[in-house]
Protein backbone atom coordinates (compact mmCIF):
# COMPACT_ATOMS: atom_id res chain seq x y z
CA UNK A 1 0.00 0.00 0.00
CA UNK A 2 1.14 3.06 -0.99
CA UNK A 3 0.88 6.51 1.49
CA UNK A 4 -1.81 8.95 1.32
CA UNK A 5 -1.79 12.31 2.55
CA UNK A 6 -3.92 15.10 2.91
CA UNK A 7 -4.56 18.28 5.22
CA UNK A 8 -7.53 20.47 6.17
CA UNK A 9 -7.78 23.07 8.12
CA UNK A 10 -9.98 23.09 11.26
CA UNK A 11 -10.63 25.69 14.26
CA UNK A 12 -7.28 27.09 13.09
CA UNK A 13 -5.82 23.66 13.52
CA UNK A 14 -4.10 22.23 10.54
CA UNK A 15 -5.48 18.22 10.56
CA UNK A 16 -2.88 15.91 8.24
CA UNK A 17 -4.85 12.59 7.00
CA UNK A 18 -2.62 9.91 6.47
CA UNK A 19 -3.23 6.66 4.65
CA UNK A 20 -1.34 3.72 4.50
CA UNK A 21 2.05 2.76 5.01
CA UNK A 22 5.03 5.24 6.53
CA UNK A 23 8.02 3.38 6.09
CA UNK A 24 11.70 4.26 4.91
CA UNK A 25 9.66 4.50 0.90
CA UNK A 26 7.16 6.56 1.89
CA UNK A 27 8.42 8.79 5.15
CA UNK A 28 10.01 11.29 3.03
CA UNK A 29 6.75 12.53 1.40
CA UNK A 30 5.12 12.96 5.30
CA UNK A 31 8.48 14.96 6.00
CA UNK A 32 8.04 17.48 2.72
CA UNK A 33 4.67 17.83 3.75
CA UNK A 34 5.47 18.70 7.46
CA UNK A 35 8.14 20.94 6.74
CA UNK A 36 6.00 22.86 3.95
CA UNK A 37 3.04 23.13 6.56
CA UNK A 38 5.02 24.44 9.60
CA UNK A 39 6.85 26.90 6.41
CA UNK A 40 3.38 28.14 5.54
CA UNK A 41 2.89 29.02 9.37
CA UNK A 42 0.84 26.31 10.67
CA UNK A 43 2.25 25.57 14.25
CA UNK A 44 -0.77 23.46 15.76
CA UNK A 45 -1.24 19.78 13.84
CA UNK A 46 -2.88 17.38 14.35
CA UNK A 47 -1.73 13.99 12.17
CA UNK A 48 -5.14 11.90 12.29
CA UNK A 49 -3.53 8.17 11.51
CA UNK A 50 -6.21 6.26 11.89
CA UNK A 51 -6.37 4.78 8.62
CA UNK A 52 -1.86 4.24 8.78
CA UNK A 53 -1.78 0.41 8.05
CA UNK A 54 1.96 0.57 9.28
CA UNK A 55 4.13 2.36 10.97
CA UNK A 56 8.01 2.37 11.71
CA UNK A 57 10.93 4.19 13.29
CA UNK A 58 11.61 6.16 10.20
CA UNK A 59 7.86 7.10 10.40
CA UNK A 60 8.12 7.74 14.19
CA UNK A 61 11.42 9.90 13.41
CA UNK A 62 9.53 11.92 10.43
CA UNK A 63 6.53 12.36 13.72
CA UNK A 64 9.08 13.20 16.08
CA UNK A 65 11.13 15.96 13.80
CA UNK A 66 7.65 17.89 13.39
CA UNK A 67 6.89 17.87 16.81
CA UNK A 68 10.35 19.65 17.21
CA UNK A 69 9.80 22.25 14.36
CA UNK A 70 6.46 23.12 15.91
CA UNK A 71 7.80 23.45 19.73
CA UNK A 72 10.58 25.66 17.71
CA UNK A 73 7.26 27.85 17.09
CA UNK A 74 5.20 27.18 20.19
CA UNK A 75 2.88 25.02 18.55
CA UNK A 76 1.87 21.63 19.05
CA UNK A 77 1.63 18.07 17.31
CA UNK A 78 -0.89 16.20 18.31
CA UNK A 79 -1.94 11.94 16.99
CA UNK A 80 -4.99 10.93 16.54
CA UNK A 81 -4.50 6.66 16.67
CA UNK A 82 -6.97 4.16 18.60
CA UNK A 83 -4.91 0.90 16.66
CA UNK A 84 -3.62 -1.14 18.99
CA UNK A 85 -0.57 -2.40 16.79
CA UNK A 86 0.30 1.49 15.74
CA UNK A 87 0.07 3.23 19.78
CA UNK A 88 2.07 -0.21 20.13
CA UNK A 89 5.28 1.47 18.78
CA UNK A 90 4.58 4.44 20.40
CA UNK A 91 4.68 2.65 24.08
CA UNK A 92 7.60 0.54 22.63
CA UNK A 93 9.97 3.77 22.09
CA UNK A 94 8.36 5.55 24.98
CA UNK A 95 6.79 7.91 22.56
CA UNK A 96 3.32 7.80 24.08
CA UNK A 97 4.63 10.30 26.91
CA UNK A 98 5.67 13.03 24.52
CA UNK A 99 2.65 13.01 21.72
CA UNK A 100 -0.33 13.82 22.87
CA UNK A 101 -2.71 10.61 21.61
CA UNK A 102 -6.24 11.05 20.95
CA UNK A 103 -9.23 9.05 19.85
CA UNK A 104 -10.85 11.61 17.39
CA UNK A 105 -9.88 14.09 15.47
CA UNK A 106 -12.50 16.62 17.28
CA UNK A 107 -10.90 15.03 20.85
CA UNK A 108 -7.42 16.27 19.91
CA UNK A 109 -8.73 19.88 18.89
CA UNK A 110 -10.83 20.09 22.00
CA UNK A 111 -8.13 18.99 24.10
CA UNK A 112 -5.62 21.55 22.31
CA UNK A 113 -8.12 24.20 22.50
CA UNK A 114 -8.67 23.51 26.17
CA UNK A 115 -4.83 24.25 27.09
CA UNK A 116 -4.18 27.36 25.65
CA UNK B 1 9.66 -26.41 5.18
CA UNK B 2 13.52 -25.21 4.53
CA UNK B 3 14.98 -21.89 3.46
CA UNK B 4 14.22 -18.77 1.45
CA UNK B 5 16.59 -16.28 0.95
CA UNK B 6 16.39 -12.57 -0.40
CA UNK B 7 19.18 -10.43 -1.16
CA UNK B 8 18.73 -6.82 -2.46
CA UNK B 9 20.29 -3.47 -3.29
CA UNK B 10 20.04 -0.98 -0.76
CA UNK B 11 16.81 0.75 -1.61
CA UNK B 12 13.86 1.85 0.57
CA UNK B 13 11.18 0.39 -1.83
CA UNK B 14 13.18 -3.32 -1.70
CA UNK B 15 12.26 -2.80 2.41
CA UNK B 16 8.98 -3.27 1.20
CA UNK B 17 9.50 -6.57 -1.02
CA UNK B 18 11.84 -8.25 2.36
CA UNK B 19 8.25 -7.20 4.67
CA UNK B 20 5.83 -8.91 2.32
CA UNK B 21 8.40 -11.76 1.80
CA UNK B 22 9.22 -12.27 5.60
CA UNK B 23 5.38 -12.17 6.24
CA UNK B 24 4.42 -14.48 3.70
CA UNK B 25 6.90 -17.12 4.50
CA UNK B 26 6.18 -16.82 8.58
CA UNK B 27 2.76 -17.57 7.69
CA UNK B 28 3.27 -20.52 5.62
CA UNK B 29 5.89 -21.28 8.37
CA UNK B 30 2.79 -21.54 11.04
CA UNK B 31 3.41 -18.23 12.84
CA UNK B 32 0.43 -17.37 14.79
CA UNK B 33 -1.66 -14.44 12.71
CA UNK B 34 -1.31 -12.18 16.27
CA UNK B 35 2.38 -12.22 15.68
CA UNK B 36 2.51 -11.65 11.52
CA UNK B 37 2.41 -7.89 12.12
CA UNK B 38 5.18 -7.97 14.40
CA UNK B 39 7.01 -10.19 11.84
CA UNK B 40 6.51 -7.14 9.34
CA UNK B 41 7.63 -4.50 11.72
CA UNK B 42 10.80 -6.39 13.10
CA UNK B 43 11.98 -7.21 9.50
CA UNK B 44 11.06 -3.86 8.50
CA UNK B 45 13.23 -2.20 11.09
CA UNK B 46 16.40 -4.47 10.13
CA UNK B 47 16.03 -3.65 6.35
CA UNK B 48 15.47 0.23 6.87
CA UNK B 49 18.52 -0.05 9.23
CA UNK B 50 20.32 -1.90 6.58
CA UNK B 51 19.72 0.21 3.66
CA UNK B 52 20.36 3.24 5.55
CA UNK B 53 23.87 2.05 6.39
CA UNK B 54 24.90 0.30 3.30
CA UNK B 55 23.54 3.82 1.61
CA UNK B 56 26.41 5.33 3.41
CA UNK B 57 29.07 2.63 3.38
CA UNK B 58 28.54 0.43 0.53
CA UNK B 59 25.60 1.29 -1.75
CA UNK B 60 26.52 -1.57 -4.10
CA UNK B 61 26.63 -4.37 -2.18
CA UNK B 62 23.04 -6.35 -1.33
CA UNK B 63 21.57 -6.78 1.78
CA UNK B 64 20.57 -10.54 2.96
CA UNK B 65 17.85 -11.95 4.74
CA UNK B 66 17.73 -15.68 5.16
CA UNK B 67 13.86 -17.10 6.44
CA UNK B 68 14.19 -20.26 8.20
CA UNK B 69 12.15 -22.47 10.44
CA UNK B 70 13.02 -25.52 12.76
CA UNK B 71 10.65 -28.12 14.58
CA UNK B 72 10.17 -24.57 16.98
CA UNK B 73 10.48 -21.50 15.56
CA UNK B 74 10.62 -19.53 12.53
CA UNK B 75 13.85 -17.44 11.78
CA UNK B 76 14.81 -14.22 10.17
CA UNK B 77 18.84 -13.07 10.00
CA UNK B 78 19.48 -9.89 8.23
CA UNK B 79 23.05 -9.81 7.39
CA UNK B 80 24.58 -6.26 6.28
CA UNK B 81 28.01 -5.30 4.82
CA UNK B 82 28.82 -2.00 6.47
CA UNK B 83 31.72 -1.75 8.99
CA UNK B 84 30.28 -2.25 12.23
CA UNK B 85 31.86 0.51 13.65
CA UNK B 86 28.70 2.56 14.77
CA UNK B 87 26.89 -0.56 16.04
CA UNK B 88 28.23 0.24 19.73
CA UNK B 89 26.92 4.04 19.41
CA UNK B 90 24.06 3.03 18.26
CA UNK B 91 23.06 0.71 20.84
CA UNK B 92 23.70 3.23 23.58
CA UNK B 93 21.89 5.33 21.63
CA UNK B 94 18.83 3.84 21.26
CA UNK B 95 16.07 5.90 23.11
CA UNK B 96 13.56 8.46 20.92
CA UNK B 97 12.40 10.06 24.25
CA UNK B 98 15.77 11.71 24.57
CA UNK B 99 15.63 12.74 20.99
CA UNK B 100 12.81 15.04 21.24
CA UNK B 101 15.10 16.81 23.94
CA UNK B 102 17.70 17.30 21.64
CA UNK B 103 18.42 19.68 18.41
CA UNK B 104 18.66 16.88 15.78
CA UNK B 105 15.49 16.37 13.81
CA UNK B 106 16.48 12.76 13.75
CA UNK B 107 15.72 9.96 15.89
CA UNK B 108 19.34 8.26 16.73
CA UNK B 109 20.01 5.28 14.41
CA UNK B 110 19.50 3.00 17.89
CA UNK B 111 15.76 3.70 17.92
CA UNK B 112 14.96 0.88 14.90
CA UNK B 113 16.99 -1.73 17.30
CA UNK B 114 15.27 -0.72 20.58
CA UNK B 115 11.78 -1.53 18.23
CA UNK B 116 12.84 -4.72 16.99
CA UNK B 117 13.96 -5.53 20.48
CA UNK B 118 10.60 -4.67 21.60
CA UNK B 119 8.93 -6.66 19.70
CA UNK B 120 11.20 -10.28 18.77
CA UNK B 121 11.23 -12.35 21.76
CA UNK B 122 14.69 -13.59 20.72
CA UNK B 123 17.28 -11.31 19.30
CA UNK B 124 20.59 -11.58 18.44
CA UNK B 125 22.82 -9.13 17.16
CA UNK B 126 25.75 -9.90 16.26
CA UNK B 127 29.36 -9.52 14.05
CA UNK B 128 28.89 -11.41 10.30
CA UNK B 129 31.62 -10.62 7.62
CA UNK B 130 32.63 -6.84 7.72
CA UNK B 131 29.05 -6.15 8.78
CA UNK B 132 26.55 -7.06 11.18
CA UNK B 133 23.81 -9.75 11.64
CA UNK B 134 20.41 -9.37 13.36
CA UNK B 135 18.53 -12.33 14.00
CA UNK B 136 14.86 -12.91 15.31
CA UNK B 137 12.89 -15.70 15.64
CA UNK B 138 9.07 -16.31 16.55
CA UNK B 139 7.27 -19.40 17.95
CA UNK B 140 5.75 -21.30 14.98
CA UNK B 141 2.99 -23.89 15.63
CA UNK B 142 4.64 -27.38 15.06
CA UNK B 143 1.72 -28.65 13.05
CA UNK B 144 1.71 -26.61 10.31
CA UNK B 145 3.31 -27.24 6.64
CA UNK C 1 15.69 0.12 -8.72
CA UNK C 2 18.34 -2.32 -9.15
CA UNK C 3 18.46 -6.61 -8.46
CA UNK C 4 16.53 -8.07 -5.94
CA UNK C 5 17.52 -12.25 -5.99
CA UNK C 6 15.42 -14.94 -4.24
CA UNK C 7 16.96 -18.44 -3.77
CA UNK C 8 14.96 -21.10 -2.36
CA UNK C 9 14.77 -24.94 -1.61
CA UNK C 10 12.12 -26.98 -3.78
CA UNK C 11 9.52 -26.71 -2.25
CA UNK C 12 6.38 -26.09 -3.68
CA UNK C 13 4.74 -23.63 -1.37
CA UNK C 14 8.22 -21.14 -1.96
CA UNK C 15 6.59 -20.95 -5.00
CA UNK C 16 4.33 -19.08 -4.10
CA UNK C 17 6.81 -16.80 -2.66
CA UNK C 18 8.27 -16.46 -5.64
CA UNK C 19 5.46 -15.59 -7.39
CA UNK C 20 4.72 -13.43 -4.97
CA UNK C 21 7.85 -11.31 -5.06
CA UNK C 22 7.92 -11.31 -8.74
CA UNK C 23 4.57 -9.76 -8.46
CA UNK C 24 5.22 -6.90 -6.36
CA UNK C 25 8.76 -6.17 -7.81
CA UNK C 26 7.26 -5.72 -11.27
CA UNK C 27 4.55 -3.80 -10.08
CA UNK C 28 7.30 -1.14 -8.12
CA UNK C 29 9.38 -1.41 -11.28
CA UNK C 30 6.53 -0.18 -13.75
CA UNK C 31 5.30 -3.11 -15.31
CA UNK C 32 1.28 -2.56 -16.18
CA UNK C 33 -0.79 -3.66 -14.12
CA UNK C 34 -2.51 -5.81 -17.36
CA UNK C 35 0.64 -7.69 -17.41
CA UNK C 36 0.98 -8.71 -13.35
CA UNK C 37 -0.52 -11.61 -14.29
CA UNK C 38 1.59 -13.17 -17.00
CA UNK C 39 4.54 -12.02 -14.79
CA UNK C 40 2.99 -13.76 -11.75
CA UNK C 41 1.68 -17.46 -13.91
CA UNK C 42 5.41 -17.21 -16.04
CA UNK C 43 7.05 -16.94 -13.09
CA UNK C 44 5.30 -19.26 -11.54
CA UNK C 45 5.73 -22.14 -13.87
CA UNK C 46 9.05 -21.27 -14.33
CA UNK C 47 9.71 -22.12 -10.57
CA UNK C 48 7.17 -24.97 -10.74
CA UNK C 49 9.15 -26.65 -13.09
CA UNK C 50 12.53 -26.18 -11.49
CA UNK C 51 10.66 -27.32 -8.09
CA UNK C 52 10.02 -30.80 -9.91
CA UNK C 53 12.93 -30.72 -11.54
CA UNK C 54 15.12 -30.51 -8.64
CA UNK C 55 12.81 -32.53 -6.13
CA UNK C 56 14.05 -35.10 -8.72
CA UNK C 57 17.71 -34.33 -9.46
CA UNK C 58 19.00 -32.07 -6.31
CA UNK C 59 16.35 -31.87 -3.55
CA UNK C 60 19.22 -29.79 -1.30
CA UNK C 61 20.56 -27.04 -4.07
CA UNK C 62 18.02 -24.17 -4.09
CA UNK C 63 16.79 -22.23 -6.99
CA UNK C 64 17.29 -19.11 -7.76
CA UNK C 65 15.16 -16.45 -8.78
CA UNK C 66 17.01 -12.67 -10.04
CA UNK C 67 14.35 -9.56 -10.89
CA UNK C 68 15.95 -6.59 -12.12
CA UNK C 69 15.19 -4.03 -14.35
CA UNK C 70 16.78 -1.31 -16.91
CA UNK C 71 15.78 1.64 -18.49
CA UNK C 72 12.97 -0.65 -20.61
CA UNK C 73 12.17 -3.72 -19.21
CA UNK C 74 11.66 -5.84 -15.92
CA UNK C 75 13.59 -9.33 -16.15
CA UNK C 76 12.82 -12.49 -14.35
CA UNK C 77 15.73 -15.01 -14.38
CA UNK C 78 14.85 -18.23 -12.74
CA UNK C 79 18.08 -20.66 -12.81
CA UNK C 80 18.06 -24.41 -11.81
CA UNK C 81 21.14 -26.07 -11.19
CA UNK C 82 19.32 -29.90 -12.56
CA UNK C 83 21.03 -31.54 -15.19
CA UNK C 84 19.59 -29.58 -18.29
CA UNK C 85 19.64 -33.77 -20.27
CA UNK C 86 15.90 -33.66 -20.56
CA UNK C 87 15.10 -30.07 -22.05
CA UNK C 88 15.45 -31.39 -25.49
CA UNK C 89 13.12 -33.85 -24.74
CA UNK C 90 10.92 -31.64 -22.91
CA UNK C 91 11.21 -28.48 -25.49
CA UNK C 92 9.69 -31.38 -27.73
CA UNK C 93 6.70 -32.65 -25.94
CA UNK C 94 5.07 -29.12 -25.31
CA UNK C 95 1.44 -30.25 -26.76
CA UNK C 96 -0.90 -30.26 -24.08
CA UNK C 97 -3.62 -31.78 -26.46
CA UNK C 98 -1.93 -34.93 -27.49
CA UNK C 99 -1.19 -35.79 -23.38
CA UNK C 100 -5.11 -36.03 -23.59
CA UNK C 101 -5.21 -39.25 -26.03
CA UNK C 102 -2.00 -40.16 -24.38
CA UNK C 103 -2.18 -43.23 -21.88
CA UNK C 104 -0.58 -41.48 -19.03
CA UNK C 105 -2.44 -39.41 -16.43
CA UNK C 106 0.30 -36.20 -16.40
CA UNK C 107 0.88 -33.52 -18.86
CA UNK C 108 4.07 -33.53 -20.61
CA UNK C 109 6.89 -31.62 -18.69
CA UNK C 110 7.33 -29.11 -21.41
CA UNK C 111 3.73 -27.93 -21.11
CA UNK C 112 5.04 -25.13 -18.41
CA UNK C 113 7.60 -24.20 -20.72
CA UNK C 114 4.87 -23.43 -23.95
CA UNK C 115 2.80 -21.35 -21.14
CA UNK C 116 5.88 -19.22 -20.35
CA UNK C 117 6.32 -18.75 -24.05
CA UNK C 118 3.12 -17.56 -24.95
CA UNK C 119 3.17 -15.82 -22.04
CA UNK C 120 6.16 -13.35 -21.64
CA UNK C 121 6.37 -11.61 -24.93
CA UNK C 122 10.72 -11.86 -24.93
CA UNK C 123 11.76 -15.41 -23.30
CA UNK C 124 15.19 -17.00 -23.37
CA UNK C 125 16.19 -20.71 -22.32
CA UNK C 126 19.64 -21.40 -21.74
CA UNK C 127 22.17 -23.22 -20.01
CA UNK C 128 23.69 -22.15 -16.46
CA UNK C 129 26.62 -23.55 -15.38
CA UNK C 130 24.99 -27.65 -14.49
CA UNK C 131 21.60 -26.59 -15.05
CA UNK C 132 18.76 -24.50 -16.82
CA UNK C 133 18.11 -20.75 -17.10
CA UNK C 134 14.62 -19.18 -18.32
CA UNK C 135 15.01 -15.67 -18.50
CA UNK C 136 11.83 -13.47 -19.11
CA UNK C 137 11.05 -9.74 -19.50
CA UNK C 138 8.37 -7.41 -19.91
CA UNK C 139 8.54 -3.71 -20.31
CA UNK C 140 8.10 -1.30 -17.80
CA UNK C 141 6.86 2.54 -18.10
CA UNK C 142 10.27 4.36 -17.75
CA UNK C 143 8.77 7.15 -15.32
CA UNK C 144 8.59 4.76 -12.93
CA UNK C 145 10.49 4.69 -9.62
CA UNK D 1 -4.48 -17.76 -0.79
CA UNK D 2 -5.57 -21.16 -0.04
CA UNK D 3 -7.60 -23.77 -2.13
CA UNK D 4 -11.55 -24.03 -0.97
CA UNK D 5 -12.89 -27.56 -2.81
CA UNK D 6 -16.83 -28.27 -2.25
CA UNK D 7 -18.77 -30.56 -4.16
CA UNK D 8 -22.56 -31.55 -4.66
CA UNK D 9 -24.88 -33.15 -7.17
CA UNK D 10 -27.35 -31.41 -9.26
CA UNK D 11 -29.34 -33.57 -11.98
CA UNK D 12 -27.41 -36.61 -11.64
CA UNK D 13 -24.38 -34.77 -12.26
CA UNK D 14 -21.41 -33.63 -10.18
CA UNK D 15 -20.30 -30.31 -9.65
CA UNK D 16 -17.48 -29.30 -7.97
CA UNK D 17 -16.82 -25.64 -6.80
CA UNK D 18 -12.82 -24.94 -6.79
CA UNK D 19 -12.36 -21.08 -4.84
CA UNK D 20 -8.71 -19.99 -4.60
CA UNK D 21 -5.50 -20.89 -6.15
CA UNK D 22 -4.48 -24.17 -8.14
CA UNK D 23 -0.70 -24.25 -8.18
CA UNK D 24 1.69 -26.94 -7.30
CA UNK D 25 1.06 -26.63 -3.96
CA UNK D 26 -2.53 -27.09 -4.06
CA UNK D 27 -2.96 -29.30 -6.95
CA UNK D 28 -2.51 -32.53 -4.92
CA UNK D 29 -5.61 -31.59 -3.30
CA UNK D 30 -7.84 -31.33 -6.15
CA UNK D 31 -6.63 -34.35 -7.71
CA UNK D 32 -7.51 -36.42 -4.93
CA UNK D 33 -10.85 -35.27 -4.90
CA UNK D 34 -10.91 -36.29 -8.63
CA UNK D 35 -9.63 -39.63 -7.90
CA UNK D 36 -11.64 -40.06 -5.08
CA UNK D 37 -15.13 -38.92 -7.11
CA UNK D 38 -14.54 -41.03 -9.38
CA UNK D 39 -13.66 -43.47 -7.55
CA UNK D 40 -17.56 -43.14 -6.03
CA UNK D 41 -18.56 -43.78 -9.44
CA UNK D 42 -19.11 -39.99 -10.35
CA UNK D 43 -18.43 -40.18 -14.19
CA UNK D 44 -19.78 -36.88 -15.21
CA UNK D 45 -18.41 -33.55 -13.43
CA UNK D 46 -19.01 -30.26 -14.26
CA UNK D 47 -15.41 -28.33 -12.30
CA UNK D 48 -17.06 -24.81 -11.86
CA UNK D 49 -14.18 -22.49 -11.46
CA UNK D 50 -15.18 -19.10 -11.68
CA UNK D 51 -13.73 -18.43 -7.88
CA UNK D 52 -10.24 -19.57 -9.60
CA UNK D 53 -7.71 -17.09 -8.87
CA UNK D 54 -4.92 -18.22 -10.73
CA UNK D 55 -4.37 -21.55 -12.42
CA UNK D 56 -0.85 -22.90 -13.66
CA UNK D 57 0.16 -25.69 -15.85
CA UNK D 58 0.33 -28.16 -12.78
CA UNK D 59 -4.01 -27.27 -12.01
CA UNK D 60 -4.20 -27.79 -15.98
CA UNK D 61 -2.70 -31.47 -15.41
CA UNK D 62 -4.84 -32.36 -12.95
CA UNK D 63 -8.21 -31.26 -14.85
CA UNK D 64 -6.35 -33.43 -18.08
CA UNK D 65 -5.74 -36.14 -15.46
CA UNK D 66 -9.59 -36.11 -14.25
CA UNK D 67 -10.80 -35.91 -17.53
CA UNK D 68 -8.60 -39.04 -19.12
CA UNK D 69 -10.28 -40.89 -15.86
CA UNK D 70 -13.33 -39.95 -16.18
CA UNK D 71 -13.80 -40.92 -20.11
CA UNK D 72 -12.29 -44.32 -19.12
CA UNK D 73 -15.53 -44.55 -17.78
CA UNK D 74 -17.41 -43.29 -20.77
CA UNK D 75 -17.56 -40.02 -18.27
CA UNK D 76 -17.25 -36.20 -19.04
CA UNK D 77 -15.98 -33.56 -17.27
CA UNK D 78 -16.69 -29.81 -17.99
CA UNK D 79 -15.48 -26.84 -17.27
CA UNK D 80 -17.51 -23.54 -16.17
CA UNK D 81 -14.98 -20.53 -16.46
CA UNK D 82 -15.60 -16.70 -17.81
CA UNK D 83 -12.81 -15.50 -16.66
CA UNK D 84 -10.66 -14.09 -19.06
CA UNK D 85 -7.15 -14.30 -17.15
CA UNK D 86 -8.27 -18.22 -16.43
CA UNK D 87 -9.30 -18.60 -20.33
CA UNK D 88 -5.94 -17.59 -21.34
CA UNK D 89 -4.44 -20.57 -20.41
CA UNK D 90 -5.98 -23.12 -21.99
CA UNK D 91 -5.98 -20.94 -25.20
CA UNK D 92 -2.19 -20.85 -25.02
CA UNK D 93 -1.92 -25.05 -24.19
CA UNK D 94 -5.32 -25.40 -26.72
CA UNK D 95 -7.13 -27.63 -24.56
CA UNK D 96 -10.27 -24.85 -25.32
CA UNK D 97 -10.32 -28.23 -27.75
CA UNK D 98 -10.26 -30.58 -25.12
CA UNK D 99 -12.40 -28.88 -22.50
CA UNK D 100 -16.24 -28.36 -23.00
CA UNK D 101 -16.00 -25.11 -21.25
CA UNK D 102 -19.23 -23.35 -20.01
CA UNK D 103 -20.69 -19.45 -18.48
CA UNK D 104 -22.55 -21.22 -16.05
CA UNK D 105 -22.84 -24.29 -13.86
CA UNK D 106 -26.55 -24.39 -15.16
CA UNK D 107 -25.60 -24.09 -19.02
CA UNK D 108 -22.87 -26.98 -18.52
CA UNK D 109 -25.69 -29.20 -17.25
CA UNK D 110 -28.23 -28.39 -20.13
CA UNK D 111 -25.57 -28.83 -22.25
CA UNK D 112 -23.86 -32.62 -21.28
CA UNK D 113 -27.65 -33.93 -20.90
CA UNK D 114 -28.19 -32.15 -24.35
CA UNK D 115 -25.40 -34.49 -25.46
CA UNK D 116 -26.36 -37.58 -23.92
N1 LIG E 1 11.01 7.77 -3.42
C1 LIG E 1 9.73 7.70 -3.09
N2 LIG E 1 9.33 8.02 -1.85
C2 LIG E 1 8.06 7.94 -1.50
N3 LIG E 1 7.09 7.52 -2.31
C3 LIG E 1 7.40 7.19 -3.55
C4 LIG E 1 8.71 7.25 -4.02
N4 LIG E 1 8.72 6.85 -5.30
C5 LIG E 1 7.47 6.53 -5.61
N5 LIG E 1 6.66 6.73 -4.56
C6 LIG E 1 5.21 6.45 -4.51
O1 LIG E 1 5.02 5.08 -4.24
C7 LIG E 1 4.10 4.51 -5.16
C8 LIG E 1 4.46 3.06 -5.42
O2 LIG E 1 4.17 2.30 -4.28
P1 LIG E 1 4.05 0.75 -4.41
O3 LIG E 1 5.35 0.21 -4.90
O4 LIG E 1 2.84 0.47 -5.27
O5 LIG E 1 3.77 0.21 -2.95
P2 LIG E 1 3.15 -1.23 -2.63
O6 LIG E 1 3.87 -2.20 -3.54
O7 LIG E 1 3.44 -1.44 -1.18
O8 LIG E 1 1.67 -1.11 -2.94
C9 LIG E 1 4.15 5.38 -6.37
O9 LIG E 1 2.89 5.45 -6.99
C10 LIG E 1 4.54 6.75 -5.81
O10 LIG E 1 3.40 7.55 -5.52
N1 LIG F 1 1.06 -30.13 0.71
C1 LIG F 1 -0.04 -29.40 0.60
N2 LIG F 1 -0.73 -29.43 -0.54
C2 LIG F 1 -1.82 -28.69 -0.69
N3 LIG F 1 -2.31 -27.88 0.28
C3 LIG F 1 -1.67 -27.80 1.44
C4 LIG F 1 -0.51 -28.56 1.67
N4 LIG F 1 -0.09 -28.28 2.91
C5 LIG F 1 -0.94 -27.39 3.42
N5 LIG F 1 -1.89 -27.08 2.54
C6 LIG F 1 -2.97 -26.10 2.72
O1 LIG F 1 -2.47 -24.81 2.43
C7 LIG F 1 -2.82 -23.88 3.48
C8 LIG F 1 -1.75 -22.85 3.63
O2 LIG F 1 -1.82 -21.97 2.53
P1 LIG F 1 -1.09 -20.57 2.65
O3 LIG F 1 0.37 -20.82 2.87
O4 LIG F 1 -1.82 -19.76 3.69
O5 LIG F 1 -1.30 -19.91 1.22
P2 LIG F 1 -1.14 -18.32 0.96
O6 LIG F 1 0.10 -17.91 1.70
O7 LIG F 1 -1.01 -18.23 -0.52
O8 LIG F 1 -2.40 -17.70 1.51
C9 LIG F 1 -3.03 -24.74 4.70
O9 LIG F 1 -4.01 -24.19 5.52
C10 LIG F 1 -3.49 -26.08 4.13
O10 LIG F 1 -4.90 -26.16 4.07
Amino acid sequence: MDLKLGHYNKDGIEVVDVEGEIDVYTAPRLRELLIDLVNKKNYQLVVNMEKVEFLDSTGLGVLVGGLKRVRAHDGSLDLVCTQERILKIFRITGLTKVFGIHDSVDQAITARKAEK
Amino acid sequence: MATVEVTFTPLPAHVRTARLVATAVARRSGVDESLLDEVRLAVGEACSRAVEAHRKHCPRMPIRVALTDDAERFEVVVTDAAPADALPAELAHSSATQAVDGVIHQLPPGVGLAVITGLADDVRISPAGAGTSIAMSWKRHVDAA
